[in-house]
Protein backbone atom coordinates (compact mmCIF):
# COMPACT_ATOMS: atom_id res chain seq x y z
CA UNK A 1 0.00 0.00 0.00
CA UNK A 2 1.53 3.33 -0.68
CA UNK A 3 -0.40 6.53 0.52
CA UNK A 4 1.08 9.66 -1.05
CA UNK A 5 -0.40 13.11 -0.26
CA UNK A 6 0.94 16.35 -0.72
CA UNK A 7 0.29 18.44 2.14
CA UNK A 8 -3.69 19.16 2.45
CA UNK A 9 -3.46 22.19 4.65
CA UNK A 10 0.15 24.14 3.69
CA UNK A 11 1.32 26.96 6.35
CA UNK A 12 1.13 29.79 4.31
CA UNK A 13 4.48 30.43 3.29
CA UNK A 14 5.96 27.34 3.84
CA UNK A 15 6.38 24.68 1.42
CA UNK A 16 5.31 21.27 2.98
CA UNK A 17 5.31 17.89 1.69
CA UNK A 18 4.66 14.81 3.63
CA UNK A 19 4.47 11.01 2.77
CA UNK A 20 3.59 7.57 3.73
CA UNK A 21 4.80 4.81 1.56
CA UNK A 22 6.36 1.66 1.04
CA UNK A 23 9.12 3.27 -1.98
CA UNK A 24 12.39 4.25 -0.75
CA UNK A 25 13.32 7.38 -0.72
CA UNK A 26 16.41 9.53 -1.52
CA UNK A 27 17.46 12.37 0.51
CA UNK A 28 19.36 14.10 -2.27
CA UNK A 29 16.01 15.01 -3.87
CA UNK A 30 14.22 16.26 -1.21
CA UNK A 31 17.41 18.27 0.26
CA UNK A 32 17.53 20.05 -3.35
CA UNK A 33 13.90 20.90 -2.96
CA UNK A 34 14.42 22.43 0.32
CA UNK A 35 16.91 24.73 -0.16
CA UNK A 36 15.62 27.97 -1.38
CA UNK A 37 17.41 31.61 -1.67
CA UNK A 38 15.11 32.86 1.46
CA UNK A 39 16.61 29.57 3.43
CA UNK A 40 20.14 30.09 4.86
CA UNK A 41 19.74 26.25 6.62
CA UNK A 42 18.73 22.94 6.05
CA UNK A 43 18.68 20.44 8.63
CA UNK A 44 17.90 16.94 7.92
CA UNK A 45 17.18 14.04 10.16
CA UNK A 46 17.58 10.31 8.83
CA UNK A 47 16.48 7.79 10.51
CA UNK A 48 17.51 4.33 9.61
CA UNK A 49 17.15 0.56 10.73
CA UNK A 50 19.79 -0.30 13.54
CA UNK A 51 21.32 -3.58 13.89
CA UNK A 52 20.38 -4.51 17.41
CA UNK A 53 20.93 -8.07 17.08
CA UNK A 54 17.45 -7.85 14.90
CA UNK A 55 16.83 -9.16 11.62
CA UNK A 56 14.09 -7.18 10.02
CA UNK A 57 11.76 -4.09 11.20
CA UNK A 58 8.08 -3.96 9.96
CA UNK A 59 6.62 -0.77 9.78
CA UNK A 60 2.91 -0.05 10.28
CA UNK A 61 0.61 2.99 10.56
CA UNK A 62 -3.17 4.26 10.48
CA UNK A 63 -2.50 5.97 7.22
CA UNK A 64 -5.14 8.86 7.30
CA UNK A 65 -4.72 9.46 10.64
CA UNK A 66 -0.82 9.41 10.38
CA UNK A 67 -1.17 11.69 7.43
CA UNK A 68 -3.37 14.10 9.68
CA UNK A 69 -1.03 14.23 12.22
CA UNK A 70 1.77 14.91 10.46
CA UNK A 71 0.13 17.66 9.05
CA UNK A 72 -0.82 19.01 11.98
CA UNK A 73 2.93 19.01 13.33
CA UNK A 74 4.35 20.15 10.13
CA UNK A 75 2.21 23.30 10.54
CA UNK A 76 2.98 23.94 14.08
CA UNK A 77 6.56 23.31 13.12
CA UNK A 78 6.11 26.16 10.49
CA UNK A 79 4.32 28.61 12.49
CA UNK A 80 6.53 27.75 15.91
CA UNK A 81 10.16 27.97 13.93
CA UNK A 82 9.18 29.80 11.28
CA UNK A 83 10.33 27.59 8.96
CA UNK A 84 10.95 27.99 4.92
CA UNK A 85 9.54 24.52 3.87
CA UNK A 86 9.43 21.02 5.74
CA UNK A 87 9.43 17.39 4.35
CA UNK A 88 8.18 14.62 6.09
CA UNK A 89 8.94 10.71 4.58
CA UNK A 90 8.15 7.60 6.81
CA UNK A 91 8.52 4.11 5.44
CA UNK A 92 6.28 1.32 5.97
CA UNK A 93 6.45 -2.39 5.38
CA UNK A 94 9.46 -5.17 6.01
CA UNK A 95 12.71 -3.25 6.17
CA UNK A 96 16.10 -4.37 6.41
CA UNK A 97 19.41 -3.88 8.70
CA UNK A 98 20.77 -0.19 7.45
CA UNK A 99 17.16 0.91 5.43
CA UNK A 100 15.86 4.20 5.05
CA UNK A 101 13.08 4.51 7.84
CA UNK A 102 12.03 8.32 8.12
CA UNK A 103 13.41 11.35 6.43
CA UNK A 104 12.76 14.91 7.88
CA UNK A 105 13.86 18.29 5.99
CA UNK A 106 13.48 21.77 6.79
CA UNK A 107 14.90 24.82 5.80
CA UNK A 108 14.66 27.83 7.30
CA UNK A 109 16.69 31.34 7.64
CA UNK A 110 18.76 30.54 10.27
CA UNK A 111 20.04 27.51 11.93
CA UNK A 112 18.58 27.51 15.08
CA UNK A 113 14.84 27.79 14.02
CA UNK A 114 16.10 24.85 11.03
CA UNK A 115 17.58 22.54 14.20
CA UNK A 116 14.70 23.09 16.28
CA UNK A 117 11.95 22.68 13.64
CA UNK A 118 13.50 19.27 12.67
CA UNK A 119 14.24 17.87 16.43
CA UNK A 120 9.98 19.11 17.43
CA UNK A 121 9.26 17.09 14.50
CA UNK A 122 11.01 14.18 15.09
CA UNK A 123 10.02 14.06 18.75
CA UNK A 124 6.06 14.75 17.93
CA UNK A 125 5.92 12.06 15.35
CA UNK A 126 7.06 9.77 18.12
CA UNK A 127 4.56 10.53 20.48
CA UNK A 128 1.65 11.49 18.39
CA UNK A 129 2.36 10.17 14.89
CA UNK A 130 0.00 6.72 14.98
CA UNK A 131 2.59 4.72 13.38
CA UNK A 132 4.35 1.31 14.78
CA UNK A 133 7.15 -0.35 14.09
CA UNK A 134 7.68 -3.96 15.20
CA UNK A 135 11.35 -5.64 15.04
CA UNK A 136 12.15 -9.19 14.52
CA UNK A 137 14.73 -11.03 15.37
CA UNK A 138 15.92 -14.87 15.41
CA UNK A 139 14.15 -15.94 18.51
CA UNK A 140 11.27 -13.47 18.30
CA UNK A 141 9.66 -10.58 17.78
CA UNK A 142 8.44 -7.47 19.77
CA UNK A 143 6.60 -4.20 19.07
CA UNK A 144 8.90 -1.08 19.97
CA UNK A 145 7.35 0.93 22.85
CA UNK A 146 4.69 -1.44 24.34
CA UNK B 1 -25.97 0.06 13.42
CA UNK B 2 -22.42 -0.44 11.79
CA UNK B 3 -19.56 0.63 13.61
CA UNK B 4 -16.14 -0.28 11.94
CA UNK B 5 -13.45 -1.07 14.13
CA UNK B 6 -9.70 -0.89 13.36
CA UNK B 7 -6.98 -2.44 14.78
CA UNK B 8 -3.05 -1.85 14.88
CA UNK B 9 -0.01 -3.39 15.82
CA UNK B 10 -0.22 -5.63 18.11
CA UNK B 11 -4.15 -5.41 18.66
CA UNK B 12 -4.56 -6.24 14.90
CA UNK B 13 -2.82 -9.06 15.20
CA UNK B 14 -5.65 -9.94 17.87
CA UNK B 15 -8.60 -8.75 16.17
CA UNK B 16 -7.93 -8.57 12.44
CA UNK B 17 -6.76 -5.25 10.68
CA UNK B 18 -10.69 -3.84 10.16
CA UNK B 19 -14.05 -5.54 11.09
CA UNK B 20 -17.02 -4.55 11.35
CA UNK B 21 -19.73 -4.06 14.49
CA UNK B 22 -23.00 -4.67 14.21
CA UNK B 23 -24.46 -2.80 17.88
CA UNK B 24 -27.43 -1.75 19.20
CA UNK B 25 -28.17 1.93 18.25
CA UNK B 26 -26.81 4.53 20.22
CA UNK B 27 -24.30 1.59 21.84
CA UNK B 28 -21.42 3.54 23.62
CA UNK B 29 -18.11 3.24 23.53
CA UNK B 30 -17.70 1.06 26.06
CA UNK B 31 -19.80 -1.29 24.99
CA UNK B 32 -18.21 -1.14 21.57
CA UNK B 33 -15.06 -2.59 23.31
CA UNK B 34 -17.20 -4.94 25.64
CA UNK B 35 -18.02 -6.81 22.59
CA UNK B 36 -14.60 -6.77 20.70
CA UNK B 37 -13.29 -8.14 24.64
CA UNK B 38 -15.60 -10.29 23.72
CA UNK B 39 -14.20 -11.52 20.35
CA UNK B 40 -11.58 -12.07 21.43
CA UNK B 41 -9.93 -13.44 24.95
CA UNK B 42 -6.58 -12.14 24.16
CA UNK B 43 -7.45 -8.48 22.89
CA UNK B 44 -9.48 -8.85 26.81
CA UNK B 45 -7.05 -10.00 29.02
CA UNK B 46 -4.51 -7.37 27.17
CA UNK B 47 -6.51 -4.38 27.29
CA UNK B 48 -8.39 -4.49 30.32
CA UNK B 49 -7.36 -5.04 33.21
CA UNK B 50 -9.02 -7.09 36.42
CA UNK B 51 -11.57 -5.02 36.89
CA UNK B 52 -12.99 -4.56 33.61
CA UNK B 53 -11.48 -0.74 33.00
CA UNK B 54 -9.64 -0.13 29.62
CA UNK B 55 -5.95 -0.16 30.76
CA UNK B 56 -3.73 3.12 30.01
CA UNK B 57 -1.46 2.61 27.59
CA UNK B 58 -4.76 1.21 25.23
CA UNK B 59 -5.30 4.79 22.67
CA UNK B 60 -8.68 4.88 20.80
CA UNK B 61 -9.70 7.50 18.04
CA UNK B 62 -13.31 8.08 16.85
CA UNK B 63 -13.25 9.42 13.05
CA UNK B 64 -9.28 10.02 13.91
CA UNK B 65 -9.81 12.23 16.48
CA UNK B 66 -8.42 10.87 19.93
CA UNK B 67 -11.07 9.52 22.08
CA UNK B 68 -9.72 10.24 25.94
CA UNK B 69 -11.18 8.25 29.04
CA UNK B 70 -14.18 10.77 29.53
CA UNK B 71 -15.85 9.56 26.33
CA UNK B 72 -16.23 6.00 27.23
CA UNK B 73 -20.34 6.56 27.74
CA UNK B 74 -20.58 8.46 24.19
CA UNK B 75 -22.94 7.12 22.04
CA UNK B 76 -21.81 6.16 18.60
CA UNK B 77 -23.54 6.66 15.32
CA UNK B 78 -23.92 4.45 12.78
CA UNK B 79 -20.85 4.85 10.12
CA UNK B 80 -18.53 5.74 13.08
CA UNK B 81 -14.89 4.53 12.58
CA UNK B 82 -13.25 3.49 15.71
CA UNK B 83 -9.27 2.74 16.30
CA UNK B 84 -8.07 1.16 18.87
CA UNK B 85 -4.29 0.82 19.17
CA UNK B 86 -0.87 0.77 21.73
CA UNK B 87 1.42 3.31 22.15
CA UNK B 88 3.05 4.65 19.40
CA UNK B 89 6.53 4.20 18.03
CA UNK B 90 7.12 5.95 14.84
CA UNK B 91 10.18 7.74 13.72
CA UNK C 1 43.49 26.15 -3.86
CA UNK C 2 42.23 23.08 -2.55
CA UNK C 3 42.93 21.63 0.70
CA UNK C 4 41.84 18.02 1.01
CA UNK C 5 42.60 16.26 4.57
CA UNK C 6 41.67 13.11 5.94
CA UNK C 7 41.15 13.79 9.98
CA UNK C 8 44.01 13.28 10.99
CA UNK C 9 43.63 12.58 14.38
CA UNK C 10 40.59 10.13 14.42
CA UNK C 11 38.16 9.58 17.19
CA UNK C 12 38.50 5.85 18.21
CA UNK C 13 35.87 4.44 16.55
CA UNK C 14 34.62 7.42 14.89
CA UNK C 15 34.99 8.10 11.10
CA UNK C 16 35.59 11.59 10.64
CA UNK C 17 36.07 13.65 6.96
CA UNK C 18 37.28 17.03 7.28
CA UNK C 19 37.39 19.62 4.22
CA UNK C 20 38.24 22.77 3.19
CA UNK C 21 37.84 23.17 -0.39
CA UNK C 22 36.43 25.53 -3.02
CA UNK C 23 34.61 22.74 -5.09
CA UNK C 24 31.15 21.92 -4.71
CA UNK C 25 30.09 19.04 -2.33
CA UNK C 26 27.00 16.58 -2.73
CA UNK C 27 25.31 15.91 0.56
CA UNK C 28 23.99 12.38 -0.45
CA UNK C 29 27.38 11.22 -1.48
CA UNK C 30 27.81 12.19 2.30
CA UNK C 31 24.97 10.60 4.12
CA UNK C 32 25.21 7.84 2.01
CA UNK C 33 28.80 7.44 3.91
CA UNK C 34 27.49 8.33 7.28
CA UNK C 35 25.19 5.72 7.32
CA UNK C 36 26.37 2.58 9.35
CA UNK C 37 24.13 -0.37 10.99
CA UNK C 38 25.52 0.92 14.30
CA UNK C 39 23.95 4.00 13.39
CA UNK C 40 20.35 4.96 13.72
CA UNK C 41 20.23 8.58 13.03
CA UNK C 42 22.04 10.90 10.59
CA UNK C 43 21.67 14.80 11.42
CA UNK C 44 22.69 16.98 8.71
CA UNK C 45 23.25 20.23 8.24
CA UNK C 46 23.60 22.17 5.06
CA UNK C 47 24.30 25.99 5.16
CA UNK C 48 23.70 27.95 1.83
CA UNK C 49 24.14 31.30 0.77
CA UNK C 50 20.96 33.31 2.05
CA UNK C 51 19.29 36.17 -0.34
CA UNK C 52 20.01 38.94 2.07
CA UNK C 53 19.88 41.30 -0.94
CA UNK C 54 23.36 40.60 -1.87
CA UNK C 55 25.52 39.85 -4.96
CA UNK C 56 27.82 37.19 -3.88
CA UNK C 57 29.61 35.93 -0.85
CA UNK C 58 33.47 35.73 -0.98
CA UNK C 59 34.88 32.94 1.65
CA UNK C 60 38.01 32.81 3.18
CA UNK C 61 40.05 30.37 5.83
CA UNK C 62 43.25 30.28 7.47
CA UNK C 63 43.46 26.54 6.14
CA UNK C 64 46.12 24.98 8.32
CA UNK C 65 44.72 26.82 11.59
CA UNK C 66 41.10 25.62 10.21
CA UNK C 67 41.70 22.17 9.48
CA UNK C 68 43.38 21.62 12.65
CA UNK C 69 40.67 23.81 14.59
CA UNK C 70 38.48 21.85 12.79
CA UNK C 71 39.67 18.10 13.47
CA UNK C 72 39.67 19.09 17.68
CA UNK C 73 35.70 19.73 17.35
CA UNK C 74 35.33 17.17 15.24
CA UNK C 75 36.89 14.74 18.08
CA UNK C 76 35.34 16.66 20.94
CA UNK C 77 31.98 16.01 19.36
CA UNK C 78 32.52 12.41 18.65
CA UNK C 79 33.63 11.75 22.43
CA UNK C 80 31.28 14.24 24.20
CA UNK C 81 27.77 12.68 22.32
CA UNK C 82 29.18 9.20 21.20
CA UNK C 83 29.06 9.52 17.77
CA UNK C 84 29.42 6.90 14.96
CA UNK C 85 31.08 9.39 12.11
CA UNK C 86 31.95 12.87 11.56
CA UNK C 87 32.05 14.71 8.44
CA UNK C 88 32.65 18.25 7.48
CA UNK C 89 33.34 20.01 4.31
CA UNK C 90 33.25 23.75 4.40
CA UNK C 91 33.76 25.71 0.75
CA UNK C 92 35.91 28.59 0.05
CA UNK C 93 36.00 31.37 -2.43
CA UNK C 94 33.30 33.49 -4.42
CA UNK C 95 29.75 31.92 -3.70
CA UNK C 96 26.22 32.84 -5.50
CA UNK C 97 22.83 33.17 -3.77
CA UNK C 98 21.62 29.57 -3.48
CA UNK C 99 25.31 28.19 -3.32
CA UNK C 100 26.08 25.25 -0.91
CA UNK C 101 28.82 26.59 1.51
CA UNK C 102 28.92 24.55 4.21
CA UNK C 103 27.55 20.53 5.67
CA UNK C 104 28.08 18.49 8.54
CA UNK C 105 26.79 15.58 8.87
CA UNK C 106 26.93 13.11 12.02
CA UNK C 107 25.57 9.37 12.94
CA UNK C 108 24.92 8.10 15.71
CA UNK C 109 22.90 5.65 17.83
CA UNK C 110 20.47 7.49 19.10
CA UNK C 111 18.44 10.89 17.82
CA UNK C 112 19.64 12.92 20.19
CA UNK C 113 23.01 12.02 19.82
CA UNK C 114 23.00 13.05 15.99
CA UNK C 115 20.79 16.24 16.58
CA UNK C 116 23.24 17.28 19.96
CA UNK C 117 26.44 16.55 18.18
CA UNK C 118 25.09 18.12 14.26
CA UNK C 119 24.15 21.40 16.61
CA UNK C 120 27.77 21.59 18.95
CA UNK C 121 30.03 21.15 15.61
CA UNK C 122 27.91 24.00 13.67
CA UNK C 123 28.29 26.67 17.08
CA UNK C 124 32.01 25.93 17.66
CA UNK C 125 32.46 26.17 13.86
CA UNK C 126 31.26 29.30 13.86
CA UNK C 127 32.84 30.63 17.04
CA UNK C 128 36.32 29.15 16.85
CA UNK C 129 37.42 28.35 13.05
CA UNK C 130 39.18 31.13 11.45
CA UNK C 131 37.28 31.31 8.39
CA UNK C 132 35.74 34.38 7.09
CA UNK C 133 32.64 35.39 4.73
CA UNK C 134 32.81 38.65 3.24
CA UNK C 135 29.11 39.93 1.83
CA UNK C 136 29.12 41.91 -1.20
CA UNK C 137 26.35 44.14 -2.38
CA UNK C 138 25.78 46.26 -5.14
CA UNK C 139 26.47 49.15 -3.48
CA UNK C 140 29.29 48.06 -1.35
CA UNK C 141 30.92 44.84 0.70
CA UNK C 142 31.32 43.76 4.37
CA UNK C 143 33.23 41.22 7.01
CA UNK C 144 30.50 39.28 8.41
CA UNK C 145 30.88 39.26 12.15
CA UNK C 146 33.13 42.68 12.40
CA UNK D 1 65.22 37.27 12.22
CA UNK D 2 62.55 36.02 10.03
CA UNK D 3 58.82 36.70 10.81
CA UNK D 4 56.00 35.12 8.90
CA UNK D 5 53.06 37.63 9.43
CA UNK D 6 49.97 36.23 7.95
CA UNK D 7 47.05 38.25 7.66
CA UNK D 8 43.14 37.37 7.26
CA UNK D 9 39.81 39.26 5.84
CA UNK D 10 39.79 42.91 6.83
CA UNK D 11 43.25 42.87 7.87
CA UNK D 12 44.54 40.94 4.56
CA UNK D 13 42.91 43.59 2.97
CA UNK D 14 45.48 46.22 4.54
CA UNK D 15 48.56 44.37 5.03
CA UNK D 16 48.48 41.71 2.13
CA UNK D 17 47.56 38.54 2.71
CA UNK D 18 51.88 36.81 3.89
CA UNK D 19 54.68 39.14 4.65
CA UNK D 20 58.24 38.59 5.98
CA UNK D 21 59.41 40.95 8.52
CA UNK D 22 63.05 40.78 9.67
CA UNK D 23 62.85 41.76 13.25
CA UNK D 24 65.85 42.12 16.06
CA UNK D 25 66.84 38.87 18.13
CA UNK D 26 64.45 38.91 20.54
CA UNK D 27 61.77 41.22 19.58
CA UNK D 28 58.31 40.71 21.32
CA UNK D 29 54.83 39.88 20.16
CA UNK D 30 53.55 43.79 20.75
CA UNK D 31 57.10 45.00 19.03
CA UNK D 32 56.10 42.61 15.90
CA UNK D 33 52.78 44.61 15.64
CA UNK D 34 54.55 48.20 16.50
CA UNK D 35 56.34 47.38 12.87
CA UNK D 36 53.10 45.72 11.51
CA UNK D 37 51.61 49.32 12.35
CA UNK D 38 54.09 51.55 10.66
CA UNK D 39 53.77 49.75 7.96
CA UNK D 40 50.18 50.62 7.56
CA UNK D 41 48.07 53.35 8.51
CA UNK D 42 44.64 51.96 8.56
CA UNK D 43 45.78 48.92 9.91
CA UNK D 44 47.22 51.00 13.10
CA UNK D 45 43.76 52.85 13.33
CA UNK D 46 41.71 49.93 12.84
CA UNK D 47 43.61 47.46 15.27
CA UNK D 48 44.42 49.88 17.86
CA UNK D 49 43.10 52.40 20.58
CA UNK D 50 44.45 55.50 21.02
CA UNK D 51 46.25 54.69 24.10
CA UNK D 52 48.47 52.11 21.99
CA UNK D 53 46.53 49.06 23.02
CA UNK D 54 45.78 46.24 20.45
CA UNK D 55 41.61 46.51 20.46
CA UNK D 56 39.98 43.64 22.14
CA UNK D 57 38.57 42.40 18.87
CA UNK D 58 41.91 42.12 17.06
CA UNK D 59 42.55 37.91 17.33
CA UNK D 60 46.35 37.01 17.24
CA UNK D 61 48.13 33.27 16.51
CA UNK D 62 51.44 32.29 16.85
CA UNK D 63 52.35 29.04 14.84
CA UNK D 64 48.51 28.17 14.47
CA UNK D 65 47.82 28.33 18.25
CA UNK D 66 45.88 31.26 19.97
CA UNK D 67 47.70 33.95 21.52
CA UNK D 68 46.31 35.67 24.32
CA UNK D 69 46.79 39.43 25.48
CA UNK D 70 49.41 38.09 28.45
CA UNK D 71 51.58 37.01 25.39
CA UNK D 72 51.99 40.37 24.15
CA UNK D 73 55.50 40.70 25.85
CA UNK D 74 56.62 36.88 24.62
CA UNK D 75 59.66 36.91 22.57
CA UNK D 76 59.13 35.34 19.36
CA UNK D 77 61.55 33.25 17.54
CA UNK D 78 63.39 32.95 13.70
CA UNK D 79 61.05 31.19 11.62
CA UNK D 80 57.83 31.82 13.95
CA UNK D 81 54.51 32.38 11.97
CA UNK D 82 52.35 34.88 13.57
CA UNK D 83 48.62 35.93 12.19
CA UNK D 84 46.30 38.47 12.78
CA UNK D 85 42.50 38.50 12.09
CA UNK D 86 39.10 40.12 12.82
CA UNK D 87 36.43 37.83 14.67
CA UNK D 88 35.88 34.72 12.46
CA UNK D 89 32.77 33.83 10.93
CA UNK D 90 32.54 30.47 9.09
CA UNK D 91 29.48 28.09 8.85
Amino acid sequence: METRSPSFRPCPGAETLIEITEDDFCPQEIIERAKSTAAGAVVTFLGTVRDDGLREMVVEAYPEAALAELDKICNEAADRFGLTSVYIIHRLGRLAVGDNIVLIVVSAAHRREAFGGCSFILEELKSRVPIWKKEIFDGGERWVGT
Amino acid sequence: MKIKVRAFASFREMLGSELELDLPDESSVQELLDALASLNPRFCSEAFDRSGLLKDYVLLMKNRKRLDRDSMNQALEDGDEVAVFPPVSGG
